[in-house]
């Protein structure tokens, strides 16, 4: 289990600030990886602003987040949720051996096309 | 005129295409991209956390530079294009992490954002000029039916990439009606491919992807072009059955230094 | 030297039980100028005025100065006795010895130790007052209203009624604005048109009112009560006296594929055009930009056609002067420019629209005769979208929209929905919301109606981004309540776009030296209390250039904006604020930085002859006030290098005189 | 003169539309602050001359506080920033001149905030006082 991190961190890392939501839903509803995703963007904003951020933590949603910014740009209020999954994120993979991505695993995943771009990008998002 | 240049590690491998072909092309502009010297891997992916510090250093050094040599930074992938810029971005508005950064690599002069960073698009469209692409077209392409595909790493963040409208970009499109094919525009080319989620999850990838190639298929595109080696790859294993390129490829052949790009 | 007689009150106990009066009185009798001094229980009653009137004879007093409480509160009072005593009303200053002193100090010694002090100033202050009279201006007994909507018109028809002359100027070719546009009206639901058209042909037949349609206001000079107004009347080749607005020239004119902006875009109206039936004034008018004959002399055919030879190829912009005493700004709004907003793919479908262009897709005289049909392909719509707060509410942050709630769309979009589901049961309607805001007379009601009679599928949630995909659009959306993420195949989608001041507001502003948001709606000059008037004097707001606001509440702001244009053009001379600027001719450099920073352009320059010394005649430039536009502000006299520009009521020499009296 | 406890001497400028109605509303409120402020009624903060702060000063004024509309409500419009460019470059040139520059200050209190402007007199004048009696600019000559 991950133990939950305090909201003033969070916030910190990620320099957003949950009380500008005004709970519209567009980021979740433009998300391309909602289907995916146990917690959705527009949750991440309102729990991380509650406190209620090991439920998060301990969820594979934040894994499922392109990082493709469709909610940051599409945002009416400028709140930007994916900077605040990836805020999440860090604060679980820093964690001493909760790496998501293992080099071991790699070679299983890969094909003769895959691009470079790819696996260091998969190693930064889900890696310490 | 040189420019700086950042392939970046794609580029050296299974995208060499992309990379060898803007080169050629830009050459016939007189321009010429010196490749920055030992140059690191962007990382493929931008970290928008405040204390993620170390990820940030490659782009600052290749920014740094080409800045003391007082060029522009130029970048074809997509993705290395968007480390950059918003490392760049980062490092004007940021001075405690500015700070920081300067205190790692520590060679006497802190960057502040100072270097111009360009899409290899944004070169074309801003140094080179549309109109004088045109101009040196041979091989024209006789009105095919091509859809731009930005993905999601061009135009976002947009007010830190700022390359073009993010919602109704027209720069590929341009390019395209400049070497004289037909522009297609489909809702779906700022939608994102699935990008680095293919290595977890293939099949979010794939929906993702099949819902891209659907889209500008319907839109009544014949091929698709693209600045980033991972959408293009997403897009092919995922079945695409219109070819995808890069727009570096149908800008050689259009410019009449490479063959056809229909395989 | 001024004999100035000193009146402490008591206000009962609310001054005494913190103030010894008594030794204040005692103790400002020795003051500079002090002739007589007492106090007394109430000096606001009756009996307290009469004692200043008595005391004014008795002592044969220049000056009042009177400790009590704010000036806010009894000042007018207090000027009022002075006059009927038979001294100069400015002669006469308050110390506030209740609200600034008695009520925030708790102790008789620092409470009265600080009035006396309070008293001093404002006996060295009006040992220095100079008698003050208001300067006076006539009042021209006409109304400009700018904007023909239905703000301009009511606004109009009501100073009309009155029996005033009023101009309205339009610039579009007929009155009518946005209401013309308009189908069925919330909540009642009867016809725009219907309640409009009437009302435009009151305006065009009612004698004390001109229309300048096709009109702009170019340049505005002067103050309250006499505005000097520059109106350019656009040339539309067709002389408006003659033209009959039979409409033959329209019929045969060959250039029939303008978009035509009434119908915005959604279908084409020709080079010479009325831009619909009702159009007042019905005359023709021809688009310069569109017409064969006027872009390159080949044509003519309008001419030929018409019978009474109204068509004039020659016609000029004609500029025209008048004179106004009240202008009233009725400039409406617009709907704002989708650009930002395409994630819902307005550029690059047509079946994605605006709210507007609906309301001209249901309008009987619309583009489709009424017909819900489709832009793209003209079939009936069977599944369709409204998305609220398109480009509202958003952050500035965001860059995107804008930060208010345009008010009208929760109302309009559950009437759209409402007259869907009540024309095409077959259709389904979905309408995405943040919040559902219905504060007003019978409107929460009627969006109950379009949910719980009408069945429209209300869902708490935005949507994300539109996908134009063969002949469907597949909006992608949040439904918040279920917490799913919605894909919907729809055939329209509707936008409720946020409404902004229209464009030409913030150009009028700058010549009404009228303030304006940062949003460019012009403020009021108190928003609670003078909700209708502009901080200028003489500049009255009607309608959403103010903020947004629905047809009812557009039409009681309009009859209120006339209202206070009654008010001002009933009386003969308007009396000025004597406390305003005045530049010491001999001083002036005339270097112009006063005039700089005047926010009123009150201040000019002239060339004034003076005689030196050696009896030569030198001419100078030297700035004049004009005390009828002045406000009184004081930002001159600050900025004045010189020391010449300072402010009646309030000089320099007066305020250092107060400095003193406190440090002292 | 005898000074058992240092009461600092300030002048207070209030426009007339915003800040001497906010005075006036702490008034009616009952909101206390010390009686070593007294304020002198404008029309408009831009009417405040620097003149008129170094005149305060001369005289033995400790603290000089210039009161007036918030930004974009000024009743003239634009008076307030005419204000506020004027004092900063004075409150710089009175620091230099050995006046600290917790002595000056330009504060934005509306008709509507009384408690504002208490809060703000209870902190002005207990920032003065710890700073003392102010020595600078004063003209002896003035003293009787």
């Amino acid at each position: 289990m991950n133990k939950a991190y305090p909201t003033e961190e969070l916030l910190r890392i990620s320099g957003v600030n949950p009380n500008k939501c005004m709970k519209c839903g567009k980021c979740s509803a433009t998300c391309p990886a909602y289907d995916e995703m146990e917690y959705h963007p527009h949750q991440f904003v309102s729990m991380v602003n509650s406190g209620d951020i090991e439920p998060l933590m301990n969820s594979e949603s934040i894994f499922k987040c392109l990082s493709c910014f469709a909610c940051v740009d599409r945002c009416p209020r400028g709140v930007e949720p994916a900077k605040l999954i990836e805020a999440v994120r860090i604060a679980v993979v820093r964690k001493q051996g909760n790496n998501h991505l293992l080099a071991d695993d790699v070679p299983n995943m890969l094909d003769d096309e895959i691009p470079q771009q790819a696996i260091v990008s998969a190693f930064r998002k889900y890696s310490k | 005129m040189k420019l700086s240049y950042f392939p970046g590690c794609t580029l050296k491998n299974k995208a060499k295409s992309l990379d060898i072909y803007a080169r050629k092309s830009s050459e016939l502009f007189g321009i010429t991209l010196e490749e920055i010297d030992n140059w690191q891997c962007c990382g493929g992916v931008y970290s928008t956390a405040k204390n993620d510090v170390a990820t940030k250093l490659a782009s600052v050094r290749a920014l740094k530079q080409a800045y003391e040599k007082g060029q522009a930074l130029v970048t074809v992938c997509s993705a290395c294009h968007n480390v950059i810029k918003q490392t760049n971005h980062l490092m004007k508005n940021d001075t405690a992490i500015a700070k920081k950064i300067d205190r790692y690599i520590n060679d006497g002069s802190m960057y502040t954002g100072q270097a111009q960073v360009y899409h290899y698009l944004e070169m074309l469209r801003d140094i080179v000029g549309f109109d004088e692409i045109r101009k040196k077209v041979v091989n024209p392409l006789n009105g095919k039916k091509i859809g731009a595909y930005y993905g999601c790493l061009l135009l976002r963040p947009s007010s830190v990439m700022q390359m073009d409208n993010p919602e109704n970009p027209t720069i590929m499109e341009e390019l395209i009606s400049a070497l004289g094919g037909q522009s297609i525009i489909y809702a779906n080319r700022n939608e994102c491919c699935g990008g680095y989620i293919a290595m977890e999850s293939g099949e979010l990838a794939r929906k993702k992807s099949n819902q891209v190639i659907e889209n500008a298929k319907k839109a009544g595109a014949e091929m698709i072009i693209t600045a980033c080696p991972l959408c293009r790859y997403n897009l092919i294993k995922n079945g695409s059955d219109i070819p995808v390129v890069y727009f570096t490829e149908l800008l050689a052949q259009a410019l009449g230094i490479k063959g056809d790009t229909n395989e | 030297m001024q004999r100035i007689g000193v009146f402490v009150c008591w206000c009962g106990s609310n001054i005494a039980s913190t103030v010894d009066v008594e030794r204040v009185s005692e103790a400002l009798k020795n003051e500079q100028g002090v002739v007589f001094s007492t106090n007394y229980q109430y000096m606001c009653s009756q009996a307290g005025q009469d004692l200043i009137k008595s005391a004014v004879k008795e002592h044969r007093l220049t000056g009042i100065v009177v400790c009590s409480c704010s000036p806010r509160m009894h000042e007018a009072t207090f000027r009022k006795a002075a006059r009927s005593a038979g001294i100069n009303p400015y002669m006469v200053e308050i110390a506030n010895i209740r609200e600034q002193c008695s009520w925030v100090h708790k102790d008789i010694i620092t409470g009265t130790e600080k009035a006396i002090i309070l008293g001093k100033a404002a006996i060295a202050k009006v040992n220095l007052n100079a008698p003050l009279i208001p300067g006076e201006s006539p009042v021209t007994k006409r109304a400009l209203v700018i904007g023909g909507g239905i703000a301009g018109i009511q606004t109009a028809l009501d100073i009309a009624e009155a029996g005033f002359l009023v101009d309205i100027v339009e610039k579009k070719p007929t009155i009518g604005g946005k209401m013309a546009q308009l189908d069925k009206t919330f909540p009642t639901l009867d016809c725009s048109a219907c309640i409009l058209t009437p009302k435009m042909v009151d305006v065009a037949q009612h004698e004390k009112i001109r229309i300048f349609s096709y009109s702009e206001v170019s340049s505005v000079k002067g103050f309250v009560g006499n505005f000097d107004v520059t109106i350019k009347k656009k040339a539309r080749f067709v002389n408006e006296n003659i033209c009959t607005g039979c409409g033959a020239c329209v019929e045969k004119c060959p250039q029939k594929k303008i978009p035509n902006e009434f119908n915005l875009g959604m279908d084409n109206r020709s080079a010479i055009y009325i831009p619909f039936a009702q159009a007042v004034p019905k005359v023709a008018t021809i688009d310069p930009n569109a017409c064969n004959m006027l872009k390159n002399g080949k044509c003519g055919l309008c001419a030929r056609v018409c019978t009474a030879g109204a068509i004039d190829y020659t016609q000029k912009d004609e500029y025209i002067e008048e004179k106004y005493g009240a202008i009233v700004v009725a400039t409406g709004f617009n709907p704002i420019s989708m650009e930002k907003f395409d994630e819902y793919a307005y550029s690059q479908s047509r079946d994605v629209i605006t709210s507007l262009e609906f309301e001209r897709l249901t309008n009987a005289a619309g583009p489709t005769g009424g017909k819900l049909l489709r832009p793209s392909d003209n079939k009936h719509p069977h599944t369709i979208v409204f998305v609220q707060c398109v480009g509202s509410r958003c952050s500035v942050d965001s860059e995107k929209g804008k930060e208010y709630c345009s008010k009208i769309c929760c109302m309009y979009t559950a009437k759209h929905a409402m007259l869907v589901r009540d024309k095409y049961p077959d259709t389904e309607v979905y309408v995405f919301y943040i919040d559902v805001r219905t504060p007003g007379k019978a409107f929460d009601e009627f969006y109950r109606r379009a949910v719980e009679e009408y069945g429209v599928h209300y869902i708490k949630g935005m949507v994300g981004k539109v996908v134009p995909e063969g002949e469907k659009l597949k909006v992608q959306a949040s439904d918040l309540i279920e917490n799913k993420q919605l894909h919907i195949d729809a055939d329209l989608v509707v936008l409720a776009a946020a409404i902004e001041p229209d464009k030409s507001a913030r150009g009028l502003a700058t010549m009404l030296t009228a303030s304006m948001d940062t949003n460019d709606f012009f403020t009021e000059a108190h928003p609670k209390l003078r909700p209708v008037e502009s901080p200028t004097a003489g500049v009255f707001l009607s309608g959403t250039c103010q903020g947004p606001k629905d047809i009812p509440e557009t039409v009681s702001q309009a009859g209120a904006a006339a209202s206070k244009v009654i008010a001002l053009l009933n009386k003969d001379k308007l009396l000025g604020n004597p406390c305003v600027a005045h530049s010491n001719e001999e001083i002036c450099n005339g270097c112009s930085q006063c005039e700089r920073v005047c926010p009123y352009g009150a201040i000019s320059y002239i060339n004034k002859e003076f005689k030196m010394p050696d009896r030569s005649i030198k001419t100078r430039r030297i700035a004049v006030v004009n005390p009828a536009i002045c406000q009184g502000c004081g930002a001159c006299t600050v900025t004045c290098p010189s020391g010449a520009m300072d402010l009646k009521g309030f000089t320099s020499k007066q305020i250092m005189a107060e400095v003193d009296a406190i440090c002292r | 003169m005898q000074v058992n406890e240092f009461k600092p001497l300030i002048v207070a400028f209030c426009c007339n539309w915003c800040s001497y109605a906010g005075a006036d509303l702490a008034g009616n409120n009952r909101l206390s602050y010390p009686a070593d402020v007294k304020i002198i009624r404008v029309p408009c903060s831009c009417r405040v001359n620097p003149m008129f702060v170094l005149r305060a000063f001369q005289r033995g004024a400790d603290g000089v506080i210039i009161c007036g509309c918030h930004p974009g409500d000024c009743h003239y419009t634009s008076g307030n920033y005419y204000t506020r460019r004027r004092m900063t470059l004075l409150f710089s040139m009175l620091d230099y001149l050995g006046i600290e520059k917790e002595r000056t200050r330009v504060e934005w209190v509306s008709a509507a905030e009384g408690a504002k402007f208490a809060s703000t007199m209870n902190d002005f004048v207990s920032k003065i006082t710890q700073l003392g009696k102010n020595k600078r600019l004063e003209d002896l000559r003035c003293k009787k």
